[in-house]
């Protein structure tokens, strides 16, 4: 399976400057994005996941933020190597984003029907009839009620799953290529990311764009996503077909990161099991030293994963973990 | 150093006093208004031991203007500029940290009850607030100074009368974001009286913002007691730097140092307040000690 | 019910008033708890579960009186804490604690981690000063953390070990009964299994009776011997957790389980995704709450509030179509 | 219909204020040592008991407080504030007749501040580190020190004195004939001094406050949001960031705009501009106190119709609070 890719992210390094001095979020960072998949990027909080998105979107805040490194081909030019103006015409329209927080992401002081007919004004040379036209039809796709109502609708005045969906409708208007979700249903109810993720999944099918997928939780990726990335503090530690990674993990984290979390049983039995966990916390970004990030947290550990990092090995068919025991890891 | 050595990272001294020290003085300007301040304290304290004079003695010819004679001039009555914004000082001086300490005991109380115990309390007082706030501050003081007799007391009660609203604000916002905190429930469930959540728990953490309103505050209250004393509003046995501008202001064509050095030595007073106010602001904000 | 009962909650109500928009509009009530009943054996966990805005946080904080219920009782090992008055209320909270759901706002910023795990202990009055400093440290190597770490500051600690000092604090006084609201909604899942694990310790060790609030429905089924589903103020499945995952009766529990991702490949979804969002609780539907999205409505679920009844031994359910 | 009853509970609201500084004025006059017959007396010099008791009773001063702080509020509203004692003509009068000068410096005062305010707040949090950024930051350090009083008289030393650009008092030229856009040129002249030193207090808050409130908005989801659409920065800033960056400052406009007014008082006594400000000093020298209290009424009258109207310029900016 040899295809192009539609985006590649090639060793790609940020880093923040802060009070205790320069602090790297993201080492190295190699993906890619076949055209129509969905790729999924799973991790805990602060382990570069978000900076990779908005690395991508050329959005990290420069200061503090610095892209030290790397390229991201899209198409296979580099973003990275472009004016400000000329990525203004990517955003929006060839890539697209949808964010964490429905609730904070949508101007309050504008309507929806301006915010979402902003984007296609912006990227599609349409007059306001023809944008308020596009609008409502977007809006109609992504599942809002009445949309001529709503049009003149304030966000305030919108639940959170609709504010998501107004979401995706401004992101997809300009019919992207790429889609980052970064998270797009934490703050909701499960029901409603059920329906959002049933959306995402319909317009994917219907438009072919590509989705990458940012979340913490392995469930979800486990039944959206065609591949997944694992990341550890500012590294990709693992990546593969989503069930291969679930089935058969190779990096110790990623095996902790599937076995510790509950998982709903249909006979849930009379006793209670003990959950596995992870032992230990994140580390501090700031206070990284060398070797394997994971090495203190890490049952398996040996003295050379405090010293030196794992390279990535390939352990099958489009599946590679980074790790000095991914051998003898089954 | 190695990861095996980094597990435990969290542990390392912590001293958040020096840390606002440290915060403090690294803000240039901070210091700058730190030392005007230095400045002023020193010549409300011991200005008249190097310069000794009565600020109301007529001392020499008037309207001499600046000169060897007489550092900053005299005024329209001779007397001398330099010995009356010596004595200005402390007049100053006393009358901002007064009202100020009024102001804050009133506005912080009033704030904090507003804020803690809400509902039809904080709504009779943010409706007491509100009152107070259309009233415009000069004209309200000028009715309270013309009913009743002008005194130094009356008008340090008359500036913290006027100023306190914005303290409440503050002070009521403070307690009502802190008081939905979850530590502060925790505090409930755990049996503890109001008074001590209110006290103990809520104020220390209300403090910040507080100080630096406070800290603020002295540099309005000295501005506000200026121009009550240049409308000849002050105490008339009090000199201070306001009553000086105001006394002169006839002879502007004529005796501009009358005028200048006063209302300078009132500028660079308050400028000193704001930016140790600023200072202080940068140092307490804990967002931007994150970065 | 073959243990002695420890919590009993009958028909409790908790309604806020909302300010008004303008003199002229009628009050605005939030129907937030409105009518809930449940027990608690003792020594053993009950999970509340539902989606944001279904009132089992408010039910936690009226069963603690930290919101004043508008009606009904809740009796705590013989005591209805609704009737005590404030002295005796204040006294009476050792032996009832919470655990809170951000582990960064729930502790004073101010304060280190050992006086936080003491102030309990101050504020019952609870032993001498020695005694205290002394149970500070026992409590923090019962929870894993280190005695010397009482010292630090909470934002020197991370967010499963605040949510440690949390749970230390709690158990400070000795309580019967905890209260554990959405204890783990905060964390990440590495670490939601170490506070999970601990919870479940504890109990065990301890004895301790459990009210567990979530909105996940997989922590809940983990670490609960029963549950309680609330949709808008109301309980509308109550059963012990065998009989509930064995056999979903309510449509609204069966949706709220279809709806949760899964990493099982078998377990693909059936598409029973409810449509539209919870009514505000400001204004919830006639009769039953849930007919506005619930496939199977009828006509008397719009007219008629459907009562729990015990359809099977211990497995209560309200709906008329059961 | 929902505005139009926001609307009017606002205007009722208002009223209430303005009922409040009617009865503060009343309980003022009457904890006041003295009362106004004794004031009288001062002026003419003493007077036989018969007639101290004659103007009593003329006055209403021997009927109960109750009764009297009945008439008081009736007066009042009916526009009936009293003789002024030093001009002997209706106080209502002799406001009315200063009331528009006053107007006229505090509007633009206050668009001059507000305009220019909000422009350099912008600018200013653009480049945080720029020169602009520190200009802004000194100018609005030294516009909050200065006192007014001051920055008057030295202004009127630089551009009245040293170069005679603008007239130094007034609020025409004595003598001048001209009519038309001549005698409006002339009021203007006779404008700028002063309402440049009212604004400059002002300029220097709402330039500090814009910036900051600038600075919080550019950093907020909603602008990530504007950029990921591939919005251009100005329109970033000019369309999105503005129209919330300067909701604070709206609102302290409206908060200080009782301060402005005190500030024009100030003003008026420097440049002899014939307003309510300097009546007021001239009511006070000569211990006027029905004038001195009819002005204290009309300025906070001011103040509630000016907070009228920042109450609902808020509202039309901002839709969450509609």
């Amino acid at each position: 399976m040899k295809q192009e890719s539609l985006l590649q992210v090639k060793g790609l390094s940020v880093d923040f400057s802060t009070k205790a001095g320069n602090v790297r979020v993201l080492n190295q960072l190699d993906l890619h994005l076949l055209p129509g998949e969905a790729l999924g990027i799973v991790g805990e909080s602060g382990c570069g996941k978000s900076m990779t998105a908005l690395s991508i979107m050329r959005l990290v805040p420069v200061p503090p933020g610095n892209i030290a490194t790397g390229q991201i081909l899209l198409n296979g030019t580099d973003v990275l190597q472009l004016t400000e103006s000329e990525m203004e015409d990517i955003r929006g329209n060839e890539i697209s984003m949808i964010f964490q927080e429905p609730m904070t992401s949508l101007n309050p002081v504008f309507t929806i029907g301006t915010q979402v007919s902003e984007n296609i004004r912006r990227h599609q040379s349409k007059n306001s009839a023809q944008a308020k036209e596009k609008t409502l039809q977007m809006l109609e796709a992504v599942g809002i009620p009445a949309p001529k109502q709503r049009i003149n609708q304030y966000p305030h005045e919108l639940s959170g799953g609709m504010r998501q969906r107004i979401m995706i409708a401004m992101a997809l208007s300009c019919q992207p290529s790429v889609l980052i979700a970064d998270e797009p249903t934490t703050a909701l109810d499960v029901t409603i990311q059920a329906q959002i993720f049933e959306l995402l999944r319909q317009i994917q099918a219907e438009m072919g764009t590509s989705v990458i997928l940012i979340t913490h939780d392995m469930s979800v990726i486990a039944e959206f996503a065609d591949r997944v990335a694992v990341m550890y503090a500012g590294r990709k530690i693992e990546e593969g077909l989503v069930r291969d990674i679930i089935d058969n993990p190779r990096h110790p984290y990623t095996q902790g990161l599937i076995n510790c979390v509950p998982v709903l049983k249909t006979d849930p039995g009379t006793e209670r099991v003990e959950l596995n966990e992870i032992p230990g916390v994140v580390p501090s970004m700031a206070q990284l030293g060398t070797g394997c990030s994971f090495a203190p947290r890490c049952h398996k550990a040996i003295d050379r994963c405090y010293e030196e990092v794992p390279p990535e090995v390939t352990v099958g068919e489009n599946h590679c973990a980074s790790c000095w025991r991914v051998g003898e890891i089954a | 150093m190695s990861n095996r050595e980094k597990t435990d990272a969290a542990v390392r001294p912590d001293r958040p006093l020096a840390e606002l020290w440290h915060m403090f003085f690294a803000n240039k300007a901070a210091v700058l208004g730190l030392v005007l301040w230095l400045l002023v304290i020193t010549t409300a304290v011991f200005g008249l031991t190097i310069h000794p004079g009565d600020p109301f003695a007529m001392v020499g010819a008037p309207m001499t203007p600046p000169g060897e004679e007489f550092l900053l001039g005299t005024d329209y009555l001779g007397r001398d500029v330099l010995t009356g914004i010596i004595h200005g000082a402390s007049v100053t001086l006393a009358i901002g940290f007064s009202a100020t300490v009024c102001t804050a005991i009133i506005g912080v109380t009033i704030g904090v009850l507003a804020g803690y115990y809400g509902r039809w309390v904080d709504n009779l007082l943010m409706r007491v607030t509100e009152f107070f706030q259309v009233l415009p501050p000069m004209l309200f003081v000028m009715v309270l100074i013309s009913l009743f007799t002008p005194s130094i007391y009356l008008i340090v009660l008359a500036i913290a009368v006027v100023s306190w609203t914005g303290m409440a604000r503050l002070a009521r916002a403070e307690f009502l974001k802190i008081k939905e905190m979850e530590y502060v429930k925790a505090e409930r469930a755990m049996g503890a009286r109001n008074a001590s959540i209110m006290a103990k728990v809520i104020l220390p953490n209300a403090l910040p913002p507080l100080i630096v309103a406070i800290a603020l505050n002295v540099g309005t209250a000295i501005l506000f007691e200026a121009a009550l004393s240049f409308l000849g509003l002050g105490d008339p046995n009090a000199f201070s730097w306001g009553y000086m501008i105001g006394s002169s202001r006839e002879y502007i064509w004529d005796s501009w140092w009358t005028i200048t050095f006063p209302g300078f030595a009132i500028f660079l007073t308050v400028l000193g307040v704001s930016l140790v106010g600023d200072g202080l602001n940068d140092a307490l904000n804990p967002k931007l000690r994150e970065l | 019910m073959n243990s002695e009962v420890s919590l009993k909650v009958d028909n409790l109500r908790t309604y806020f008033k909302v300010r008004r928009p303008h003199l002229f509009a009628e009050q605005p009530t939030v129907y937030a708890v409105d009518g809930v009943s449940f027990e608690i054996a003792s020594g053993r966990t009950l999970g509340l579960v539902g989606e944001s805005g279904c009132g089992k946080s408010t039910t936690a904080f009226s069963v603690l009186r930290l919101v004043e219920p508008t009606s009904g009782s809740v009796v705590l090992k013989g005591t209805d804490i609704c009737r005590l008055n404030e002295n005796d209320l204040r006294n009476y909270r050792r032996h009832m604690q919470i655990i809170f759901q951000d582990p960064y706002s729930s502790m004073n910023p101010r304060t280190t981690a050992g006086e936080i795990i003491r102030t309990p202990l101050k504020i019952l009055k609870i032993g001498t000063p020695e005694e205290q400093h002394e149970r500070v440290e026992e409590l923090l190597s019962l929870v894993g953390l280190r005695p010397e770490q009482k010292k630090l500051y909470p934002h020197q600690f991370s967010g499963g070990q605040r949510q440690r000092i949390c749970v230390a604090r709690a158990l400070a006084p000795n309580p019967d009964f905890i209260v554990c609201d959405e204890p783990v909604s905060a964390l990440d899942v590495a670490i939601q299994s170490q506070i999970l694990n601990l919870l479940a310790r504890l109990q065990r060790e301890f004895g301790l009776t459990y009210l567990f609030i979530s909105h996940d429905m997989a922590v809940v089924q983990h670490i609960c011997d029963e549950i309680a589903v609330m949709y808008l103020g109301r309980i509308v499945e109550k059963a012990d957790r065998r009989s509930l995952f064995l056999d979903v009766k309510h449509p609204y529990t069966k949706a709220l389980l279809s709806a949760v991702p899964s990493m099982d490949k078998e377990a693909k979804r059936s598409s029973t995704a409810l449509k539209g969002d919870v009514p505000s609780p400001m204004d919830p539907p006639s009769g039953c709450h849930f007919h506005t999205r619930c496939p199977f409505a009828e006509k008397r679920c719009s007219m008629e509030i459907p009562e729990l009844r015990e359809v099977h031994p211990n497995h209560w359910v309200a709906c008329h179509l059961v | 219909m929902k505005t139009f009853l926001v609307g009017l509970n606002r205007t009722i609201y208002s009223l209430v204020l303005l009922l409040a500084v009617i009865v503060l004025n009343f309980i003022l006059v009457h904890i006041a040592p003295g009362d106004a017959v004794t004031a009288m007396i001062g002026d003419m010099g003493g007077a036989t008991p018969e007639l101290v008791a004659k103007l009593r009773a003329d006055y209403g001063l021997d009927q109960s407080l109750f009764t009297q702080l009945h008439t008081h509020i009736w007066k009042m509203m009916r526009g009936d504030f009293g003789l002024s004692f030093t001009h002997r003509v209706p106080v209502r009068d002799l406001i009315l007749d200063h009331l528009p000068a006053t107007i006229l410096l505090v509007t633009t005062a206050f668009f001059l501040a507000l305009i220019t305010g909000t422009i350099l707040g912008i600018i200013a949090a653009q480049k945080p580190k720029s020169l602009v950024s520190h200009v802004v930051t000194v100018l609005s350090l030294s516009g909050f020190a200065a006192p007014i009083f001051w920055t008057g008289l030295m202004l009127l030393i630089v551009f009245a004195y040293l170069l005679p650009l603008f007239p130094a008092s007034g609020m025409k030229t004595p003598g001048f004939q001209g009519t038309g856009l001549e005698a409006i040129v002339d009021v203007l002249k006779h404008l700028v001094l002063p309402a440049i030193t009212l604004a400059s207090v002002y300029i220097a808050v709402y330039s500090r406050l814009a910036r900051a409130s600038m600075l919080d908005v550019l950093g907020s989801d909603y602008i990530r949001t504007a950029r990921s659409k591939g919005l251009s920065r100005r329109v970033v800033v000019y369309k999105h960031a503005l129209k919330n960056g300067i909701l604070p400052v709206v609102t302290m406009a409206g908060l200080q705009f009782s301060q402005l007014i005190a500030g024009a008082v100030v003003v008026e006594t420097v440049f002899s501009w014939p307003g309510i400000g300097q009546l007021a000093f001239n009511a006070i020298l000569r211990r006027d106190h029905p004038l001195l209290l009819g002005i204290l009424f009309f300025s906070t009258l001011m103040v509630v119709v000016a907070n009228l109207i920042t109450d609902s310029s808020y509202r039309i900016l901002d839709p969450r609070i509609r």
